[in-house]
């Protein structure tokens, strides 16, 4: 029998290794996984690689991983935000690096990456500073850039419901970059609201097949109780 | 002559979006538009992370976490409206499935360059979300700025000096003070607020202006 | 208010040109939009080019399309079953075209079109009869070939049900290209089996939102009363 | 020599399909892998049309026109299987999330090139759904197929002279006598019928084998 839940954080995320590539999920706090992001802070994994939309919120998750110094380069969209002072302070140090990624462009080339694509050419981005130095090419008229997959060791996700073959499904607006991350990362751990019997999310309604996640933890929160 | 205030600005942006639009309005002003889209019309509201037919900010102590905008703040969704992933959102941009676009802006230049996600100052931490994919993605894209900025130099331009958001993409930009189209043959007054003469207008903003016929 | 329901096929299909390029979704016969296709054959447009996954089976429907000589091209992965006698006749006599392409890449290139993407490059296919003549690069020690996009100016898909600003859900494998498809034509007209009120289709269960159709027609069919 | 017919091809190549795979099963011989995978194990088959956790045909009268395989076939769906959309199906292929598909051949060659879509026949009309994607999609790619032509000649190749549907993608060949693992060295003869000599393999296969240690 395949159960992917596991009993603890602590297991959920013991095999991240020191520079590791690690998506996590996520736009500002909707489907950012606090709890796993807190387990690898315990774990100690570090001169990590970070692929979020963002660089962090006030002093928790994302932004305290960053204090602590773990984290090497952050690819991301949107680092500069009212609460992003943590990020802020490190890279005005160079204490970390950034890669800047028009946001559809992030979410394009981690679709491709889970697609098995070796690159696309997108239209965002021609022209800007963005885009410097990157192969172009005229395609029907249209100017575009190269772009090429992102890819992951691991991907930590948040989801509302999971089941142990790993379906998910989402909540609201958190559901943003999981589906995605979870088939552009080798290993994908899923923290969710509530663990339910297999069968019991309806098949037409899962939106992350299973087969995209390895490892499932239960982190009951107070707004999915109240859901 | 009457400049129009900032949610003036935006109740005139409102006025132009048709009924069955589906529609993206940026952080910041023009998020005001939609305090005043007409309420009988059908107007879907995409927010970037993964919303349509987003509707008004939920009544105080209602708001939920996990259902925010592209600016954070918490939203509603509309009976009808629906939720999905990132690629997918992204795709309905960069696919030209969206009818129009509001983005502000720092500069936008006469042939229809963009630049609002960068000041290009030394120190300053870029930052660019969205702004790329909706500036070439939507069929129209919309500009709301003030004519000139604070020191009296006017934000439309014959080439951008800030770094560019898009190349050739806007396609009308509303001002405090008049409203352009950017034609192949430059930008078009049409309409300017009262009080206000074409001269005025184009000793303000700088660049040739033509007036609609 | 918007309302994209129309009241008849006669009027679903109506601004089909001659020449246009129409996807037909289906797999088989699941999904296929037989109403819709029995009413492009009544319509009357010529000269079209099809993208579906198979070239027909039986006499019906695209088969029945095909067998009136209105299809100039197919693009396709499966002509070849056993009941499609219809296209292989057709194909041997010269009188339709045929682009035969991988699956994957059927999918890949019309979900790059409806995702505005320039060109892709692809794994599947290298090296063989299906990839000659395009263009190849190896990118991180594998091998991928340049495909260009698949768009439409039509899309013809069925979907389980279906509100009146087009939002739909599918039924099962039934499902296949319908939400691909809708995503990269211009119009797009989805057979449904029931209208349902808006608001009634769960916001997290929508599978195509809205804004990827243009018109929705109810076809009561049997399956879906017993469903 | 004991030739194993198909039925015990296909519960041979069941055997080796571990706990937790995730696996694609060609149309033709391959789908009858399904009939004898060990009852206890939880194994995710995957069909190309939107399917994960396909389970057996259903019983007669209970038969969906929508929920069918690859070979259009009606099928029944397990307790936490689920339906996707064609192009996430193919991600799962061409991303390399499936464990191990299993295809039928005309050809492999001793690299590993894949021969099973097209006879390259004059007047054949080719057809090539999914093969190109599973071929070259999938960690493990096994293949099964006599090991001979009705005619004799081996169909275990130097190279093929059929139309290849991918390059140096099996990894392993179950026939009727042997089962070959394809490694960098050539073909690794790991299992012989009862009553075969490696020196009667090597006949009938016609290329160089190695004995597996």
């Amino acid at each position: 029998m395949i159960d992917k839940t596991v009993a603890s954080l602590e297991e959920a995320v013991a095999n991240i290794f020191d520079g590791a590539t690690i998506m996590i999920g996520g736009f500002g706090t909707a489907g950012l996984p606090n709890a796993l992001i807190d387990a690898v802070i315990d774990q100690g994994a570090k001169d990590l690689t970070i692929i979020n939309n963002n660089a962090g919120n006030g002093e928790t998750g994302l932004a305290a991983l960053l204090k602590e110094k773990r984290v090497r380069k952050i690819v991301c969209s949107f680092p500069r935000q009212a609460d992003s002072h943590v990020f802020d302070a490190l890279y005005r140090a160079g204490e970390v690096e950034l890669e800047l990624v028009p946001q559809g462009n992030l979410a394009a080339r981690i679709q491709a990456a889970g697609s098995g694509l070796g690159a696309i050419f997108t239209p965002t981005g021609f022209g800007t500073l963005l885009a410097e130095g990157k192969e172009t090419r005229k395609i029907n008229g249209r100017d575009y850039v190269l772009e090429y997959p992102l890819q992951a060791d691991f991907a930590l996700i948040n989801a509302f419901k999971g089941d142990r073959w790993g379906n998910l499904v989402y909540r609201m607006s958190a559901r943003n970059f999981g589906p995605i991350m979870a088939m552009a990362a080798k290993q994908t751990i899923a923290q969710v609201s509530e663990v339910v019997p297999l069968g019991d999310l309806d098949p037409e309604v899962v939106v992350t097949p299973g087969i995209f996640v390895q490892r499932v933890i239960e982190v009951p929160s107070r707004k999915a109780a109240a859901a | 002559m009457n400049r129009l205030n900032r949610e003036q600005m935006a109740e005139r942006v409102a006025h132009d979006v048709p009924e069955g639009a589906y529609v993206n309005l940026g952080i910041g002003l023009p998020t005001k538009v939609a305090n005043f889209l007409p309420k009988g019309r059908d107007i879907f509201l995409q927010s970037e992370n993964g919303v349509l037919g987003m509707g008004p900010a939920p009544e105080p102590g209602k708001e939920d976490p996990d259902l925010i905008n592209a600016g954070k703040q918490p939203v509603t969704l509309l009976k009808g409206g629906c939720y999905f992933h990132h690629a997918d959102s992204f795709a309905m941009m960069r696919g030209g499935h969206l009818d129009i676009c509001v983005l502000g802006a720092f500069q936008v230049s006469v042939n229809g360059d963009l630049a609002n996600w960068h000041t290009g100052a030394p120190g300053a931490i870029p930052a660019v979300g969205g702004a790329m994919d909706l500036a070439i993605g939507a069929k129209q894209v919309f500009v709301m700025m003030d004519l000139q900025t604070k020191k009296g130099e006017s934000k439309l331009v014959e080439s951008c000096t800030y770094p560019v958001t898009g190349l050739n993409c806007v396609t009308r930009v509303y001002t405090d003070v008049a409203i352009f189209d950017l034609t192949a043959d430059g930008p078009v007054v049409i309409e300017m607020v009262s009080g206000m003469t074409f001269e005025q207008l184009q000793e303000m903003a700088g660049v040739p202006l033509r007036l609609a016929d």
